[in-house]
């Protein structure tokens, strides 16, 4: 395929679009926890109730990626009204077809959040749940079927990918990103434009780009949900960096926990494959860039770069000391760019609309839009979007509609086991890198846990402990080790046997763990320790008892 | 500790379709060194564990050392030496659903089975294991039965789903 | 070739290019502290002993992988530094079972060396206990997992210079452990050449021969980049 | 300056540590000098005084320990864990490995010496062993250590000397460490 035949697809597609014989368009959200919690099934009863009904030219029915509210699912959206349905079972699919497409009302008890708000939005745009967010990564998921090639390419998909191959320069692309000040969505917020320059700097006939998928904080699935919900917008991005670094192989490595996420991703890959957006000579020109899917195979150590590409290249995911960083020496020692899943969706967005665009949004150091999984005691857990610098308040309480049974909010965890927990005197922090770094927190992936009072702070410190024991590779002593004792002493702790002595050796280990660990799942470690420690160290003192 | 010899490739049952697979698989990644963990997991797929023979057999058809496989396979927590058990329960233990009370379920089930988490019931119908996080944080807390999640579940509601799997099959 | 300058521990120096900083301290007669470091294997900055601060760069660095550049300013025995070679040193003894006392390397080990380097009298953290296996199955060696750090200096020697590969790690995390192809026996290992360099390798009493009693292990570290250096000129 | 006061007391270990203590030789003297030797193995005291230093060898390994080393950190004003056993529990520790009753049975009813009568001893009277042997400062505040399996007379004497003189000792400087 050439450039025009492109062109000529996507305006075919968008004019079906246009004039569509459907009349209405049902979205049913087969993200991973709608389908968990049966949307498949609706989907099939839908599809047979459209057809019994002899609907079946009006009305078109798609399954989506994830819409957002993942508790409330399964979650049927009807278009172009934008009623959206929550908690649909079988038993009441006919009710809802009846209402909605033959008498043109919807049902209001049955839609969103209709069992918790005083009276739910008709227009699901009105909700501040989805008010008070911007999409740009999660931009068409929810609303296109992620199994369709054609359905991206009707909203502009690949269309920046054509537009760097013929209208920029590698160096041009590299300016967009940097001017963007899009910072790497992973955890450590190494702003994109610079790594990827630096990638661009080394002279090799050989380069990689490489999209961390291992998503492996518990408590978030950002990266899962884009990739399910729309894989051709990181199979774009992977490939405009190609273009940018001059790397002409990509991986992807996605968690083995997420088989959707993967399989998704391997049909997008083939889909593209077959129109020429990828492989040999990408729309007629020099350009040839190909993704391989690696599968993960559960271990948390793996989301750090250099384990992660030893774990590409077959063996144990243990990390090595840096420098050489991966920019220089990375997969089978060729420089590699390594972006995270949210960063690549975020680039196509970047090209179509500008740099400058992009850093508008966010705060000045923390550009743009971050994804954010929210879950624990809240009332609407599930997956958001908004503009970096949004207090956790509003993220709380507009959008996540508050702490479960109206008890009081106790902490918010950020950045799961690298990241620390922020009490509620810090409600109004801004959500961007610097604020919650300066809480003793970290942005992190974006998993977002929030507690009430009865999580007990001292054994939350103890959970993530165990999580990084468990997860440590074993390599370097402080880690290795030191988890270990570390976890043996908030054991001790949480079972009201430890002296003062215990906590001051526990918080003297935790800072050599955090200054000497080998590589980040070390060096972040100690964080939930040290943050609870900082923001409740009550909870602690009152644990200890005294040396008889 | 105790000696595992290997079996030759040759002596591999060649009509196991399982056995099949797995070389199908060795093909298509040319016997690259590096595409170990892809095979690992077709061959992890295909058995629901690892046995040794197949291990040694992909040793031999890798031409890698046996320690550096053995290291490989016992670093990742996705294969399993040992059988899983013919139903599998995964109690998800990620933050979401510790925060809703995974320990609790956990707990129940190892309580109603006799058992800890990573082990398989004396009859090998069930092994109960915990997931880091399988990514249903909106779901919490959450269970899953034979690849089947089950959502907000309650330590009752998971023992009577148990007792349902055991039973009836 | 062109040198450059450097300051370690305000001393100025002017060296060349391309070295580790570790290799520029050694050669200076600059005390840096290692236990997985072992000359003629590669370095993979595990033991973490070797940090070194560098200005301008606020994380710690293990001088045994990181190399020299222009003008870099490393101090490498402050307060700091000392305090966490002395932690480390505490976790190295915690975590498994030495008990010098009745080990073949008694006197001999690079671990007690280390104790007695960073002036170690005890430990502060409980130790781990660990039930650790003893290998007595290989004909002339043994294989004291007790008293193994997990330096895997073996396991490069193996891997590197002998090209045996026999040793590798399993395992993740404290439960890591060096074992011999499948986890079997040493003396059923089928990779092994019995050539007894993981012997010389290795720091303490872990990998000793048979028919010595305490304290009489004479081991040879230094043999293992000799012979590196021997094969390089092709001797 | 009068006379200070000197314990010496033998809890889980060998008493290797007290032999090494007499193979200060002639050196006992310079010691007796400045400190009274109130209560050792090697003295005829049956109670504990008020003392000034208690030299304590062994680990913790049964209740009567325990009880014990409760009782000199009450009495002494400076408790110094007495070689390896005291400090990280070396030998005594070795059972740790290995479940406690598994280390009854090998002494008791699997060793070779033992007939098929053997069996474990359960009398109420005898001390009850703890499951884990700990070293002394799991239990109670110490003062100062002296490793070593078992230390150097030279490294006793030193350290005694500087205590008993009002100086506080430095293994480290003093070139003075060893274990094992």
């Amino acid at each position: 395929m050439n450039r025009q035949d492109l062109k000529t697809i996507i305006y075919a597609e968008k004019k079906k679009e246009e004039t569509n014989k459907y009349k209405h368009k049902i979205c049913v959200c087969c993200g991973a926890g709608c389908i968990s919690s049966g949307s498949e099934e609706v989907m099939k009863k839908l599809q047979e109730e459209i057809k019994t009904r002899g609907l079946e030219n009006e009305v078109e029915v798609i399954p989506t990626g994830c819409m957002g509210p993942c508790n409330q699912g399964p979650l049927m959206k009807f278009l172009p009204e934008y009623n959206i349905y929550q908690k649909v079972d079988c038993s009441n699919i006919s009710a809802i077809v009846q209402s909605q497409l033959i008498e043109k009302k919807p049902i209001e008890d049955l839609l969103l959040f209709a069992d918790s708000r005083e009276k739910p939005f008709i227009d699901a745009r009105d909700d501040p749940y989805f008010k008070k967010q911007l999409k740009i990564a999660l931009k068409n998921c929810g609303h296109i079927n992620p199994e369709r090639i054609e359905d991206y390419l009707v909203h502009n998909g690949y269309l920046a990918l054509d537009k760097v191959l013929f209208e920029m320069s590698p160096e041009e692309v590299i300016a967009e990103v940097k001017q963007s000040r899009i910072r790497g969505r992973g955890g450590a917020g190494y702003p994109a434009g610079l790594k990827w320059e630096t990638v661009y700097k080394y002279v090799n006939d050989q380069k990689y780009v490489i999209c961390n998928g291992d998503e492996g904080d518990p408590g978030a699935f950002m990266d899962r949900s884009v990739l399910e919900g729309n894989p051709h917008r990181v199979l774009e991005g992977m490939a405009i960096a190609g273009y940018a670094i001059g790397a002409n192989k990509g991986y992807a490595y996605i968690r083995g926990e997420y088989p959707l996420a993967i399989k998704r991703f391997e049909l997008a890959i083939k889909q593209a494959k077959k129109l020429g957006l990828l492989g040999n000579n990408i729309l007629g020109t020099t350009f040839s860039f190909d993704v391989e899917v690696r599968i993960g195979a559960g271990a948390f150590v793996c989301g750090e770069e250099t384990a992660l590409i030893a774990s590409i290249e077959g063996k144990r995911g243990t990390p090595r000391p840096r420098p050489p960083f991966p920019a220089e020496s990375g997969l089978w020692g060729k420089p590699t760019l390594i972006n995270n899943v949210e960063t690549f969706a975020a680039i196509s967005p970047i090209i179509n609309n500008g740099g400058e665009w992009y850093s508008e949004i966010g705060t000045p150091k923390s550009a743009g839009t971050k994804v954010f999984a929210l879950a624990g005691k809240i009332n609407y857990a599930g997956l958001i979007e908004v503009p970096m610098g949004t207090t956790l308040r509003e993220i709380v309480f507009d959008i996540g509609g508050g702490i479960q049974n109206g008890e009081d909010f106790k902490a918010a965890q950020t950045g799961g086991p690298s990241g620390g927990c922020i009490p509620a005197e810090h409600l109004d922090v801004k959500m961007d890198y610097e604020s919650l770094v300066s809480l003793g927190s970290i942005m992190g992936s974006g998993g977002l846990i929030i507690m009430d009072k009865s999580s007990d702070m001292v054994d939350v410190a103890r959970f993530f402990m165990e999580f990084c024991m468990d997860e440590s590779c074993g390599k370097c002593v402080p880690c290795r080790v030191g988890t270990r004792m570390m976890h043996d002493l908030l054991q001790k702790i949480c079972e009201n046997k430890a002296t003062q002595i215990d906590l001051d050796r526990l918080e003297e280990l935790a800072v050599y763990v955090k200054e000497t660990s080998l590589c980040g799942l070390g060096g972040s470690a100690p964080n939930p320790l040290l943050s609870t420690l900082r923001h409740f160290r009550q909870e602690y003192e009152n644990r200890i008892v005294q040396h008889d | 500790m105790k000696s595992e010899t290997a079996v030759p490739v040759k002596d591999m049952p060649k009509t196991d379709p399982r056995m099949k697979l797995i070389a199908a698989k060795l093909k298509k990644e040319s016997f690259k060194p590096d595409a170990l963990i892809e095979i690992l997991h077709t061959a992890q797929n295909a058995y629901g564990y690892l046995p040794k023979e197949v291990l040694s057999y992909i040793t031999k058809a890798l031409h890698l050392p046996p320690s550096r496989v053995y290291s490989t396979v016992t670093f990742y927590h996705f294969f399993s030496l040992k059988s899983k058990g013919e139903h599998t329960c995964l109690v998800c233990t990620g933050t979401a659903c510790y925060v809703k009370g995974a320990q609790a379920i956990l707990n129940e089930i190892e309580r109603g089975l006799g058992l800890k988490a990573g082990q398989v019931t004396a009859d090998n119908k069930l092994g109960v294991q915990v997931a880091r996080c399988i990514g249903a944080c909106g779901l919490a807390p959450a269970v899953v039965l034979d690849d089947e999640v089950q959502a907000k579940v309650t330590p009752e509601e998971i023992v009577q789903k148990i007792n349902a799997k055991i039973g009836t099959l | 070739m062109n040198t450059i300058p450097i300051i370690i521990d305000e001393k100025k120096l002017e060296v060349d290019p391309g070295k580790t900083i570790l290799e520029v301290c050694r050669e200076n007669e600059i005390e840096i502290l290692t236990m997985c470091h072992l000359k003629g294997v590669l370095d993979i900055g595990a033991c973490r002993l070797c940090l070194v601060e560098i200005e301008g760069i606020n994380k710690l660095l293990s001088a045994c992988t990181t190399k020299v550049a222009a003008n870099m300013i490393i101090r490498t025995n402050t307060d700091r530094i000392k305090k966490y070679q002395r932690i480390t040193t505490e976790l190295f003894f915690a975590e498994r079972n030495h008990v010098c006392a009745v080990c073949v390397a008694n006197g001999k080990c690079e671990l007690q060396d280390l104790g007695y380097k960073v002036g170690l009298d005890h430990i502060r953290y409980p130790h781990l206990f660990p039930q650790c296996e003893v290998d007595t199955s290989h004909p002339w060696y043994v294989m004291d997992h007790n008293r193994c750090i997990m330096c895997t200096r073996c396991v490069r020697v193996c891997n590197e210079v002998e090209g045996a590969h026999n040793w590798d790690v399993m395992n993740r995390g404290h439960q890591v452990r060096v074992i011999s192809d499948f986890n079997s026996p040493w003396g059923e290992s089928v990779t092994c050449t019995s050539c007894g360099k993981c012997l010389h390798a290795c720091p303490t009493g872990a990998i000793w021969p048979k028919a010595i009693v305490q304290g009489q292990l004479q081991k040879n570290p230094g043999m293992i980049n000799e012979l590196v250096e021997k094969r390089k000129m092709k001797l | 300056m009068s006379k200070k006061k000197l314990a010496t007391v033998w809890l889980g270990g060998c008493s290797g540590c007290h032999m090494s203590l007499l193979d200060i030789d002639e050196r006992i003297l310079d010691v007796a000098k400045l400190a009274d030797i109130v209560k050792s193995p090697i003295v005829d005291g049956k109670e504990m005084p008020e003392v000034d230093i208690a030299l304590v060898e062994g680990s913790i390994t049964s209740d009567e320990h325990y009880r014990e080393i409760l009782h000199i950190r009450k009495k002494a004003k400076t408790l110094i864990a007495f070689g390896d056993c005291a400090v990280m529990t070396n030998v005594t520790g070795m059972r740790n490995y290995f479940p406690l009753k598994e280390v009854f049975d090998a002494a008791y009813v699997n060793a070779v010496s033992n007939d098929a009568e053997g069996q474990v001893p359960g009398h109420p009277s005898l001390l009850k062993l703890n499951d884990k042997v700990v070293p002394l400062q799991e239990v109670v505040n110490v003062d100062f250590v002296i490793p070593g399996c078992p230390p150097n007379a030279d490294t006793i004497f030193y350290v005694l000397f500087e205590f008993l003189n009002d100086r506080l000792p430095d293994l480290g400087k003093a070139k003075k460490l060893k274990y094992g």
